[in-house]
Formats: C-alpha cells, structure tokens, sequence
C-alpha cells in the first residue's frame, strides 16, 4: 500500500462520459487483479478519495489503466488531467478476486455497467475467461476484452447482442461457467447470486460503498455479511479492507 | 540551519506525551491500518475508536458524504465490543512507544461504566468518555447537550475508572463553556472538543438523505472556525487541560488550536486525505518551533488570548 | 426542448414572490452595488443590510477572513440608521418589481421597535428581524440563544409591525426547534436560519485573532450541512414557513434546502464569488424544475423527510 | 465593472517571490490607473477574492498588467497561470487615482514594498511624474519606472539608493513635488500623511484591506475617515468602492 503522486501517462474519451486514464505508480508489480486505487481531488474542498478499480496493469512499464465514468465533480476533475500532470493515490486496496485458485477453470466474468473495468486484467490472469457483459446501450472496452476470450453482450436496448440484462444473455447462449466473478449494480449481483446458487457454482463479487478511508479503519465502507464478520464482530464488513470481493454467499445482498 | 530542537513534551492529567499530536477517535481504528504507514511510536498517542461494552452493529449505509471542505458521517459506532478490544487491540498498540487513549462509548451510564472497569484492568493510559456522539441518545436528547447529564455521568466514570479521564464534549450546544465546566465540576482531568457538529445532506437527483441516519456529524476543514472559537472559550473557562480538535490538516492548523488554548490536539479526517497526517501534522507543529525559534511547545499554549 | 415552464411563484405570510429566490441580509447591501449587474426584477425578493434606529459604526477591521470553504464576518452591522434608509434605499428598491424584506437589528427591544414603528410608514413588504446576531448582546447572551427572549421579542415586534414578521434565527443553539417554536409561539410570520455559526480564526505568524473582533460569523458552503439539517429540524418543529439558507451557491444547492422543508431561500457568501449568484441561483432552481418535470416549486418543498 | 474569464496572456517571475501576470480583459478602455481588480480562486476551498492593483494598461491590445507578491495559498494558486489559462476576474474596482487633476503638475508617486505596481499606469498617464520607492533589499519594476520619469529609491539595507524608507529618500533628494500619490504599508502613509501637511501639498494614498464583496456591499473592508462618509454615514468609507484612493486628510490612519 502506497501513498504516493501518480504521473500521468496518458489520458483519452473510451465512450460518452468514459474516460480511460493510465497512471505510472510505484506499486504496479504487487497489484491483484480486482483490487482498487484511491484518487484524490486536487480541489481543496473536495476531501474524501474517489475509489477507481485497476482495469489493466503493465508491470514492465509499471503503469497501470484506469476506466471511469464522469459521475460528478470529482470524476470531471480528473477527466482534466493530461501527461505532465500528476494526481495522488492510494494503492493498491482490497484483496482482489482470486485468480489463483482457478486459473485453469472456466471462469465466467461478469459486468455490468461501470463494473466492466476491473475484469480486463482479471481475465489476463486466468486461462479460460470469457465474458458476459451488459450495458445501456453504447458499448466501450468491448475489444479489449474480445482480445481476450468470448465476449456475451446484452443491451438494454437491443441494439447490441441479447436485448435484457446479462443474465438474460447467459440463459440465451446457455453459459455455464466452473465459476463467476461479476462487478456491477446490486440488482444485477443480487440476481447472480440466486443463479450461482441455482447453478451450483461460486460466484465473486466485488462490492461498492462510499470510503474515507480505504485501508480498513473508519467504518464506512461496510456491507452486511452473513457470518460474522473478522474484525468487528457485527456481520458488517469492511468492503475496502476484507472486500471489495467477497464470495456471494458471504454477503447479505438483502 | 542552526542546531535548535524545541521540546515538544506536554503533560495531560500527569500523563506525558512525547508531542502534542493525537489521533481523532474513530478516524484511526485502534491504529493497524495505520501502522502499515508510519511509525506509531512517532504520535503523542493514539486515540481508539469508541469502544462499548458489547460489539455494536452501527448504522446502515450509507455512512458517510462528502460536503465542502468537510463530510458527514454516521458510522454509528459499529464496534466489536470490550473483549475483542482488550484481546486484540490493545495488545497491538503497546508494542508502541505511544500513550494509548481509549475512547468509550455506551447507551446508558451503565454501559459506559462496565467499560470503563474492564478498562481498569488494562495498561491504557487515560480514557475519553464520547458522551457527545449525536447519534445516540438517552431519553430523546444526546448526552452531551445536558450540563447536568455531563457532570453525572463525568462523577460516575471517574468513581470507577483507574486511569485520568478526558470528556469529550459535543459542540451542538449554546455554550461550550457551561459543558466544559460541567465537566470539571464532575471531576474530570482533561476536556476535549470538538465532536462533530450536527449536519444533514440531501441527494437531490434520487430525493433521499445522502446517509441512511439522516443525520450525520460534520467534520473536517469546514468546521475549524467553530473548533478554534470553542477550544479557546473552554480553555478560557476551565483550568484543566484542553485538547482541540476539528478540520486540523496541518502543523500551522494544529499551531492555531494551541495558540486558542489547546495542550494537545486531534488529527481525525485528515487521515483520509492522507494516511500520514497525523504524524506531519507533528512534524509541522515542530518546523514552526524551530522557525521561530520556540524553546517549548508550552510556551505557544493560549498564547493568543 | 418541451415548452414546459415551471411554477416558481412561493407565498409567504400572504406575500408572493414571484420566486423563491432572496438575497441574505448583509450581503447585498440595499441591492444598489448589484443592480449594475442584473435586473433586481429576477430575484423573489431582496433583503437588505440590517438597519438600527441610529446609524451604527460596526466593527474595527479586519472584519472579515477567509475560512475552507467559508469566511467569517464581524462586520458588527455597520449601517446608516433608518432616516438614511427610509430616504435613500428604500425608493432605490421601490424602482424594482421585486419585494423588499427589511432586516432589522437593534441593542435592545425598543430600539428594535422604533425601527419596526418607522418601517410600518414605509412600503416595505415584510420585516426580517435579526435577533441572531453573534456580536449584539442583552444582559451577556445573545437575544436569539434565549427561548423566552425570542418569543417575547417576536410578540413585542408583532404588536407594532405593519407587515409580516420573519425572526432569524441563530444557529449557535443546542435545539433549533424550540427556537422556531418560541418564535411561533410569539406570533412570527415566518422564520428565518441560518444566520452565521460563531467562529474564530487565529493568524499564528502575526500571534493574534484573525479579525479584529475576535469571534465572527461563519458562512458559506462549509456550514451548509448544518444549514440544511436545522431547516429540516424546524421545518417539522413549526407550521410557519421556513426560509433557508447557508452556504447556497447553486440552483441544486436551494433545491436541496427546499427538499428539506424551506419555502424561500437566501443566498448571501455566494455574491462574493460571483456578484450574479442570486440570479443564478434562480435560473438554476427554474432549470431542475425544467428538467424534472416539476410542475410547481411547491411540489418539492419538504418532499424529503 | 465586469466579472468575466479572463485569458492569461503571459507570466513571468520578476523577482523573489514577485510575479507579473498580463491578463486579456474586456474593460482595458474603461481603466483609472489607480484602480484594481479582483482575483477569483479556482480551487473551490478559496471563495474570496484577490484584489490586485492594475499595474500597466495596454487599451489597444485589451490586456492589464498585475504585478504581485505571493503572499498565501490565492496568489501562489495564480503563480501558475500560464498562457492558455484562465482566471475569473471583477473589475475594474475602485476610483483610482486623480491623474486627470494633475496632468501637468509635479506628481511624486510614492510606493512602498507592494504599493509600487499601481503607480506605472498613473505616472504613464502623467506628464511630470517622478517616483520615490521603497525595497526591503531586491528591487522590482525599476526599470520599468525608470522608462517614465527619475526614480528615487530607498532600501532597508542601502543596497541601493537611500538607506532606510522612502521619506529617507525624498529628504536625502530634496523633493518638493506639487502633489503626491502613495501606495503601501500603513506605517508609511502615515508618516507621509505628516510629511505631506508640512509640506502643504496634497496627498492621495491608495488604502488596502481585506475585501468579500469589492463593490461596496458588504462593508468589510472599510477605513477610518475623518469626516461623515457618503454611505453609512458613521465615518467609515468603503475602501473598494470609496477608495481604495483617499486624499490622506480625508483618512484616520490612527
Ligand atoms: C471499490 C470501488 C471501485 C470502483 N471502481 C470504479 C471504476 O473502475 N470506474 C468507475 O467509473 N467508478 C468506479 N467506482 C465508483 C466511483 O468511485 C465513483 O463513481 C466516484 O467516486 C464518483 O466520484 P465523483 O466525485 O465524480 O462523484 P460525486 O457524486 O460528486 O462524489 C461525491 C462523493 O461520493 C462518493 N461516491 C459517489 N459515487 C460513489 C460510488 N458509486 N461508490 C463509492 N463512492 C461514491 C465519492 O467518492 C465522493 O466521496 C468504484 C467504487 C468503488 C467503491
Ligand atoms: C486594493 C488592493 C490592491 C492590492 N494590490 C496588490 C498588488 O498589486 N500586488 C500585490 O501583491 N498585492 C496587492 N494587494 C494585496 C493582495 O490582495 C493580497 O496579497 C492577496 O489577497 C493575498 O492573497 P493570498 O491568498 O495569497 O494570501 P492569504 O493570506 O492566504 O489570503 C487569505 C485571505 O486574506 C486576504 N488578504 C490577505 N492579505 C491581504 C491584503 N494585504 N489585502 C487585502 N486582502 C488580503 C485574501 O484576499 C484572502 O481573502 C492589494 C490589496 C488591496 C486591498
Ligand atoms: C468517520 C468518523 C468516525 C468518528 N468516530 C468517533 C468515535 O467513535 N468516537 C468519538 O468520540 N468521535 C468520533 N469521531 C469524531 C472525531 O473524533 C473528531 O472529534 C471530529 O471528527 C472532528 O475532528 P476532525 O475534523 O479532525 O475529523 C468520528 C469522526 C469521523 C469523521
Ligand atoms: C458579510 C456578511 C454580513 C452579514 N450581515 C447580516 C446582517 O446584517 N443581518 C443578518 O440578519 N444577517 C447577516 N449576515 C448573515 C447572512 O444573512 C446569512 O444568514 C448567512 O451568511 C448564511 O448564509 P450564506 O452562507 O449564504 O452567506 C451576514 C453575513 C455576511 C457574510
Ligand atoms: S473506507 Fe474506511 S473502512 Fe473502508
Ligand atoms: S469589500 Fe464589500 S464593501 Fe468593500
């Protein structure tokens, strides 16, 4: 974990309101795919860090690749950042998903709507990764991930792949997957976690709350769990210390 | 550069620190997160996270929005209870050379006071008795906002603890003074202030409370101005030590509530800007005294009155 | 683009504005340093300076500094007194199709109702009466910290005024609710909060307070969190409408307040960023209206609660 | 009066610690030398403004000239303005000085630590102005005065000129100019102020104070006069909008 002034490296509009940041830090080499970066604002009024997932990761030029939408000040803060300009983060944050533990398995990695960015360097790290991926309708990483594995789309709009929602995409081309690691929405998660259970197959998920801090202490980032959670005691977890990925059954989506 | 070391020692309630630089309650943990960072050994103290007699669950999310300059925050003082807490962090702060501040909370007299007894047994140094947290209540209004209330529960705490006793008052009342005095009348060694200031924030896109308590305590920059003016009316209005905290970021900020009257003071939000803010906030407090060449850290206390 | 356009139009006390947009007492002047830059037709109302039976000095200077996200004022209602202002500002304001809310401050009650008796002559459309001044005493506490002070002064006011009365409240207060309700209780037309939240700034190179009042008020978007919260506490405490403000730089900003319960806000610090802020502020609450769909700003005023 | 984005034309360091930063303003035509403008922050924790003396005016080119000090966070955020920037900007504020009534007269302008940069567009809008100014040790802007008229200087270190304050230098010179105009710290206007009725010449000085509204609002930023002002009537003038020129009778600088 490293506090430090990022340089950036390069800067560019992926989609409408998408921007894809590359960022040279110190710790690229210790990254898990799934972990996050805190951003800081360098307006002074802004105080709290803006959690980004890490999309990519280029160890040889320790840089890393960040996807964010433009979600309010903050985000349109940094979409003005160009090369020469610098911004400070923390990193890397959270455990990541465990690419480890299936790294010959078919993995199904599932994302929706901003949850995409953190499956790129996930799949770079597994064998058999494919993806099931919904959107609104304008789509953006798409051949990123083509480059990779198979890539399921579904639109809200039909315009693109199965007209629905990404398990309706799933269902349609008759997926099943050893396992899932899935980013996006609580709806979307929600329902994963009942077809995981259905499927019979873990299911990861990577969680999002409002932080401070980032690194464990202030509590503000918890998410219910159903056992007890390791550190206070009270089935809340800390999504930025003991998350942001958690196994789906762990978790109280309620 | 000349060789000039300002001493920055101060001494609360007979406990010594080795500079004026605490950590806020609840900003902190029980400080492992922060121990990854920097050397706790460099801090005056640690402050921990209120700790109550059993885990406490908190509130639901969300739990925190950013205002301007500040935030808000309704943690509800999700904590894992005393035992957790001697067991396991205690023993992780004395492998430190700092004084270990314990923060106590409790719905009701009793429940502070069964901490406070399980605190005796303990090696803690001083505890801080949050009797101001606006999110929790007995008999409709916060602790902190009754004089009486303050002075009871001050005498009850002081009967059975071991170690001195810091209140820690809410600024949600029409005159500090009388609540610090409050707290002298019961008893207490040290005062410390400010808690949060009472603060709402309304999502207007999905036309809802930004944290799910409605309500939460304001933090931060924002509401240093109200911090300073209370530090120097408390420590205007009582002779037992002062500790300041609110929106401090810097040695020069931290030089400014010493200046109001604060012995000592708590880094909190700053942390989240910067997970080394409290020692720099050290390190800034002693660049001042060399800069202008101030032998003791003591010699600024109130200096400005 | 739909040709849909909103309803701006609010009434408070039997007076419409035409919407529900005002300028803060003592940021504005009397509208006449502003009028050079935008039609003061635009605004629901302006409220002026606050006026005293006699002229007033107001403070020694430094009166103001700055402050994250706010400043702090003690400015100590420097005003020319009210022939001055019944002569000069008043018909400068008459030009206007606006409504003008005169704010009134006083040492005492009586000098607080010879401006009421002198007003009731006048045209002026309501009285904001500034009990809430951090820097104007009685008997060494703040008339508007004082239950039974406010509602007695609100019905001594009531008793000689000609036009509805708004009391301003203090923020500076343990529970803004039984202000609300004593000025309720003493026949206020409506109330007004936040006024300023008591501060302190220190300059540490120059060893002394930052302004030369010692304490002054603090504004701006840093106490908006705290603004909102007390609008939204007393809008639920009392029937009379509530006027918000606080920290207002935005359409979205007054949207918030008028979420939590406001009927009309004020903008005040926000002219000093930008001398077109009230309009804007205007212009921005029309623009939400617009692209929710609201039909009438009336359909969101406490719609959060 | 205007409040408009401002385009950053040029900036350089001039001294230590001493920038000059040349501005594209709509208002040059409109300018009384003497008078200021005002400086918005771009980080959103900063709210009040910067008043800033209008050093040079170029009406043709529609650009200003501001020469200032870096004092705290405000000025240091505008030291790094660059072309292609912009800065929000109020003005022109204030009255200015009354170059009009003295055209053809002995003007001694008179400047002390940061009071110089205001005094070049009022001696280039004079015909016989003369300068006495004081350094703490560096010098700043001299040339500049020295393409207008001669230049009388003092320094605290007597590095150059006159060792010791600007009255220092005019005694040490023998001055007696027919008016005088001033700018700087309040100890020195007021010894000038006692200089200035001995010498039964009039003296117009330019006041500072802290300002919110700089337009004769809020009534922060008042000074001591001698006499009933025109406002509130209780002897206190409005230094942005009265001001911030004073004839120094008019002025209580106890
Ligand atoms: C672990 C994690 C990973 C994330 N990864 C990405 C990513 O890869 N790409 C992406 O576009 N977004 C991601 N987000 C969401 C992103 O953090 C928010 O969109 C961003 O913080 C919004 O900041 P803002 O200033 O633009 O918006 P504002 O709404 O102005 O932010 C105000 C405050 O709310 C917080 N906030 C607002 N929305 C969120 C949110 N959804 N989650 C957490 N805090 C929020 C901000 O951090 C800030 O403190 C992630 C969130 C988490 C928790
Ligand atoms: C009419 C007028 C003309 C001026 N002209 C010049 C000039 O040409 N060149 C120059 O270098 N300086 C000038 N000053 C002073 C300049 O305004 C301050 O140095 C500047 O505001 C400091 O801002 P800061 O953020 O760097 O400092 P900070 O100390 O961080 O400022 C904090 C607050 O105090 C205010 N402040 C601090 N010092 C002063 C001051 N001396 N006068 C008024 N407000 C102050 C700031 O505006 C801000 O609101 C002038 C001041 C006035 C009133
Ligand atoms: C996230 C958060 C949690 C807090 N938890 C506690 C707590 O458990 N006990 C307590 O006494 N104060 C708590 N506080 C208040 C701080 O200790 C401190 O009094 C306040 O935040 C003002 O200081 P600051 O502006 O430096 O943060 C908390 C503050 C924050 C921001
Ligand atoms: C410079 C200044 C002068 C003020 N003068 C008065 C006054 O004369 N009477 C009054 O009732 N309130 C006065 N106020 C308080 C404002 O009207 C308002 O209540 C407060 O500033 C909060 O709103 P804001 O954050 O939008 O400024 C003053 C505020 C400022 C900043
Ligand atoms: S953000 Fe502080 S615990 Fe997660
Ligand atoms: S700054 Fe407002 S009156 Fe001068």
């Amino acid at each position: 974990m490293r506090h430090e002034t990022a340089a950036v490296v390069f800067q560019e509009t992926i989609a409408e309101n998408i921007k894809s940041l590359v960022l040279r830090v110190s710790f690229a080499d210790e990254i898990v795919p799934g972990q996050f970066i805190s951003l800081y604002s360098a307006d002074k009024s802004r105080l709290l860090p803006r959690p980004i997932s890490i999309c990519q990761v280029n160890r040889e030029a320790g840089t890393i690749r960040l996807v964010y939408r433009l979600a309010g000040a903050g985000t349109r803060e940094f979409a003005l950042l160009s090369p020469g300009d610098t911004v400070k983060v923390l990193g890397p944050l959270g455990n990541g998903f465990p690419v480890k533990d299936f790294t010959d398995k078919n993995v199904l990695l599932i994302g929706g709507g901003i949850g995409i960015p953190p499956l790129l360097q996930t799949a770079a790290e597994l064998h058999k990764a494919s993806f099931a991926v919904g959107y609104r309708s304008e789509t953006y990483l798409y051949e990123d991930m083509q480059a990779i594995g198979d890539v399921y789309v579904s639109t809200e709009d039909g315009s693109l792949g199965t007209k629905g929602n990404v398990l309706d995409a799933i269902r349609e081309n008759g997926l099943h997957p050893d396992a899932a690691f899935a980013c996006g929405p609580k709806p979307m998660l929600r329902a994963l976690s009942a077809w995981a259970e259905n499927e019979n197959i873990p299911l990861y998920i990577s969680m999002e709350e409002h932080m401070a801090c980032g690194i464990g202490a202030c509590l503000a980032c918890v998410c219910k769990t159903t056992e007890e959670d390791g550190h206070s005691h009270v089935k809340n977890a800390r999504i930025c210390k003991d998350g942001p990925v958690f196994l789906s059954k762990e978790v109280d989506l309620t | 550069m000349s060789a000039f070391t300002p001493k920055t020692e101060v001494k609360i309630a007979g406990v010594t620190l080795k500079n004026p630089v605490m950590t806020a309650s609840g900003t902190f943990g029980s400080g492992m997160e922060y121990g990854e960072f920097f050397d706790l050994s460099k801090l005056g103290a640690v402050v921990t996270k209120g700790v109550a007699d059993k885990p406490w669950p908190g509130n639901p999310t969300p739990r925190i929005a950013e205002t301007p300059s500040g935030m808000l925050n309704a943690i509800g003082l999700q904590n894992p209870g005393i035992d957790v807490f001697i067991s396991r962090d205690l023993p992780y702060l004395a492998q430190y050379d700092t004084k270990v501040i314990v923060n106590v909370c409790g719905h009701s007299e009793e429940e502070y006071l069964n901490v406070v007894r399980r605190l005796a047994e303990t090696d803690a140094d001083m505890l801080e008795i949050n009797i101001s947290c606006p999110n929790v209540k007995e008999g409709g209004i916060a602790f902190g906002t009754d004089p009486k209330a303050v002075e009871r529960i001050t005498r009850a705490v002081k009967r059975e603890a071991r170690q001195p006793v810091i209140m820690k008052l809410s600024p949600n009342v029409t005159d500090i003074r009388v609540m610090a005095r409050a707290a002298e009348a019961g008893g207490a060694d040290a005062v410390s202030l400010i808690n949060t200031l009472t603060g709402m924030k309304i999502d207007i896109e999905r036309r809802t409370f930004a944290i799910a308590n409605r309500t939460g305590g304001l933090s931060g920059p924002a509401i240093r101005p109200v911090a300073v003016r209370m530090v120097y009316e408390a420590s205007h209005a009582v002779s037992i030590p002062v500790i300041g905290m609110g929106g401090i970021m810097s040695g020069e900020d931290a030089v400014e509530f010493l200046m109001a009257g604060a012995r000592a003071v708590s880094v909190g939000t700053a942390h989240f800007q910067d997970p080394l803010a409290s020692l720099r906030v050290a390190e800034g407090i002693r660049a001042f005294l060399e800069r202008k060449q101030i032998e003791d850290v003591n010699d600024i206390v109130g200096i400005v009155s």
